[in-house]
């Protein structure tokens, strides 16, 4: 049985735990996750695709609440997922936390917090990230 | 090029296939489409096959060997190709067959699309269906196939006013359709209340906004007009066949409640075809989630942005009394899913209407129609232009 | 049909490429291509990735849209297409390719072959190898991929009188090629001795006698030969591609000691090129074991059948002093097998020598080669004839 | 995590347990595992593919000891896996057992004994089905 889900996660921790995405340097576009080649620049960006730290604050573009998960990260359901516009240009898709699903609204702004994304079962191993949570809410759970 | 025309199209039953593993599928929906043809084993020059996830699924990758194979093909050594691209894997695989004949290669080309997915669990099945989309940056972060589109629903209630029950109309559609067609998984009609009372999947997405979990197998065969015109009464031309892609990512998107690929695909497939969309008599669109048809019939120009909603409702796409019916076979929805066929039961849908065999569901006078295919949540999109002779 | 040339080719060295994803890889292997060609992203019409596994090595289906996104020619919705071929994905992509540019619908195709292999562990990569072979009726039974190669290696063993010997000469052959090859995984001579005294894997098949699991990524710019004979100084036509099949079990063929769609892919590319196996200057083939080397070097006419073992050890097919060099770049025993990315480096390397630019491993004068790519245990087979300008 | 593994296999349970192939009425060749179009008549077979019942019996073509194996079925290596000439024509492919590896040959005499194949480990289903012991040797193992 196949077991590599955990695997290939590490590549990216860093940028996910720092929200380090990239910026063209010829455009200053602003890139969450990471590319190596700009979508405008092609390329005349590559080589100037510099690391860029996200401040982690935006708003909902759009969300759902999943009734149906997927079953490797034995995230409890129902959860909220959302699509941020971050206020540095890109869209990112995280969970939101710290709300109830009736109070979320399209165009509420919301900031990142540091979680546990989920496990995947098969090795136990933990996965760590961002999740966002309203700005205007007190943080209910630590 | 070669003009290029379909001369045969077959099709398995959709649903549950209890009895039946992917080889037998795959052989079934070739061997309905060679049959159709009028065709032997010895003309097939090439084999192209549509499929999504048979690795995961059931630990066997090179599937277009194992179709050749178990159909006798093996023995004549034809070329044969599989092609993977989501739930648009049969759409890509019909356009590479296309080129494969276009090119002057090959002169007889089967081209199929075979998926085998209630072997696995639900919770397997949301895994596997969740590779389509981005692994690492929306998977990983709990999105599902239906959040997704679940996300651009929102979207677009909150940015043209869609309702929900809008999008439902497209579920009753539908399962009208469905109700007609016997090879298809759900053949009973539901109504409104069913859909909307329905448990939630991604809200504001329920059960009945889903299509279904499914087995299944379409075929088509396909030869250069010239030759098809001296072989079949009634071949059908592919006058259009194109593919666009977009980020894999949703996030990664200017707008969310439109797909840019249904724009490109759809815009280059009608001038690759020198029609307009007016043009068009029929349609078979990829209605993965009712929210899916909506945006295809806004993006494809059949309506302007926004107005999709109120056109399903006001029966507009409708086979009975409507002017330009979509998703005649039942669509995803009600003739079923399984992802690496859907491409071709489309197309297949397509023939049997402009060939006037479509028994109850035959659109009257029917010459030309459009089939659209999506992979994942829109980075793999292929429209196909077809046209009666 | 229009006839097409290669105007850029490019790898990634191949091996533990530890910080590097299959994203990574995919895009570095076609911006080296494109580097190549001296073309930019707006000239690209479609893009073709050949990879076997990615859905089972990192749960990431969809492949050829990822890659066309995060190389940024989503913004331009080109067409996209991956192929799956078990470890013939490569070439078998680029005969698709090929057909895309043959067929005068697109002009500008990258095609890129990619594998990221070393994230899963040695049983992993055995169990996902598997998978190219009979699910069912092979590995269910216990076949591994090695077993496969090494039943063919000892009824190859009976029926010829080849030995062990001659099998390890192949890989101190390929590794004294690899070794002169930066891109290559193992850059290190190795002696016979190293071959025959190393752990069984599937006897009589050592360790030193299998190809290792490797990551890397190459690719090819396909023009039609009118435009790339105006844009590059020495494009390499292609003559000949084509594709074969075979049963998908090896227990299903008559025979155990040749490979019927090598001879069949190898005689129809060499018919169409308008060539004979005597016109070949080098060639690379499909080494994915030392036995499959000896048997494609007798299925192609390179030598008549039982006769391999005898003339690798008589230095025939070395570059060194050899008539005909086979497999340069250190063949998939040296330069590495990231399964989507074979057929494609094997090709690239042909590309290098037919444009005396391979360095240290040039074969001088060189005109005309052949490359062949096998999936699972012989099931698909592609050949290619490419000629310089 | 996907375990599917084990799920199919039920289909060809029958055919694994009882040697079912099929024979082409048109040209009376034998094929194990059964197939629905001959080879040979191609469309001109179908319908006439009969169950067939191979007797068990044949002769080692070609072999390998294996000494890496696919980690799904919890084999204990090495084993000998064969490709076997059934006297009815087919060839199959399975392990041979009740022998030691250097005793084996081309050639050698072998019938089909019911054993245990393997467990699929995520889900502790056992497979049963056929591998081939020699004519000539006592059976060493139950
Ligand atoms: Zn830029
Ligand atoms: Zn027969």
């Amino acid at each position: 049985m196949v077991q590599t889900e955990g695997i290939r996660y590490w590549r990216d921790m860093r940028a996910r735990y720092n929200l380090i995405g990239r910026r063209c340097g010829k455009c200053s576009r602003v890139y969450f996750p990471a590319r190596s080649i700009c979508l405008d620049c092609h390329r005349h960006s590559i080589g100037k695709m510099d690391p860029y730290k996200l401040q982690g604050r935006g708003t909902v573009s759009t969300f759902t609440i999943v009734h149906d998960g997927d079953p490797r990260f034995g995230v409890q359901v129902p959860y909220i997922l959302a699509l941020i516009q971050m206020e540095e240009g890109p869209r990112m898709t995280a969970q939101l936390v710290d709300i109830d699903p009736p109070q979320v609204t399209i165009g509420m702004r919301v900031h990142t917090v540091f979680r546990k994304i989920g496990t995947v079962h098969t090795e136990g191993v933990i996965h760590y990230g961002y999740k966002f949570a309203p700005d205007s809410m007190p943080h209910l759970r630590a | 090029m070669r003009d290029v025309a379909i001369v045969g199209a077959g099709t398995t039953k959709f649903g549950e296939l209890w009895n039946d593993s992917l080889r037998d599928i795959g052989i079934q929906a070739g061997f309905a489409a060679i049959q159709d043809a009028k065709i032997e084993s010895h003309d097939i020059d090439a084999l192209y096959v549509g499929n999504m996830a048979a690795g995961r699924y059931i630990a066997q990758e090179h599937v277009a060997a194992l179709i050749t194979d178990y159909s006798g093909l093996s023995s004549r050594h034809i070329s044969a190709t599989r092609v993977e691209a989501a739930c648009a894997s049969g759409g890509v695989a019909l356009h590479n067959a296309y080129l494969a004949v276009a090119s002057g290669m090959y002169d007889t080309v089967v081209v199929g699309g075979a998926e085998k997915m209630t072997d696995a669990t639900d919770a397997e099945n949301t895994e596997i269906l969740a590779a389509s989309a981005d692994a690492q940056w929306e998977t990983f972060f709990g999105a599902t196939f239906p959040a997704l589109f679940a996300m651009m629903a929102r979207a677009h209630m909150q940015e043209h006013g869609t309702t929900r029950e809008q999008m439902a109309q497209v579920a009753v559609k539908n399962h009208a359709h469905g109700a007609l067609n016997p090879n298809a998984q759900f053949q009973k009609e539901i109504d409104l209340d069913t859909v909307l009372n329905a448990g939630m999947v991604a809200d504001p997405l329920g059960v009945f906004d889903c299509s279904p979990i499914s087995d299944g197998g379409s075929a088509l065969v396909l030869m250069p007009l010239e030759k098809a015109l001296s072989h079949t009464k009634r071949p059908v031309i592919i006058r259009g066949s194109t593919i666009a892609t977009d980020t894999l990512g949703l996030h990664a998107r200017p707008k969310l409640t439109s797909m840019a690929a249904t724009k490109v695909a759809g815009q280059r497939a009608l001038t690759q075809a020198k029609k307009t969309i007016a043009d068009i008599h029929l349609a078979e669109l990829h209605d993965c989630f009712t929210i899916a048809e909506l945006i295809a019939l806004e993006d494809l120009g059949f309506v302007k942005a926004g107005e999709a909603g109120a056109a399903v409702a006001e029966g507009r796409f409708h086979l009975k009394g409507g002017q330009m019916p979509v998703n005649t076979s039942g669509g995803l929805k009600a003739r079923g899913h399984p992802c690496g066929a859907t491409g071709i039961a489309q197309v297949v849908e397509a023939v049997f209407q402009l060939q006037g065999r479509a028994g109850a569901r035959q659109v009257k006078g029917a010459t030309t129609a459009l089939t659209h295919n999506v992979g994942g949540s829109g980075a793999t999109v292929t429209v196909h232009v077809l046209e009666a002779t």
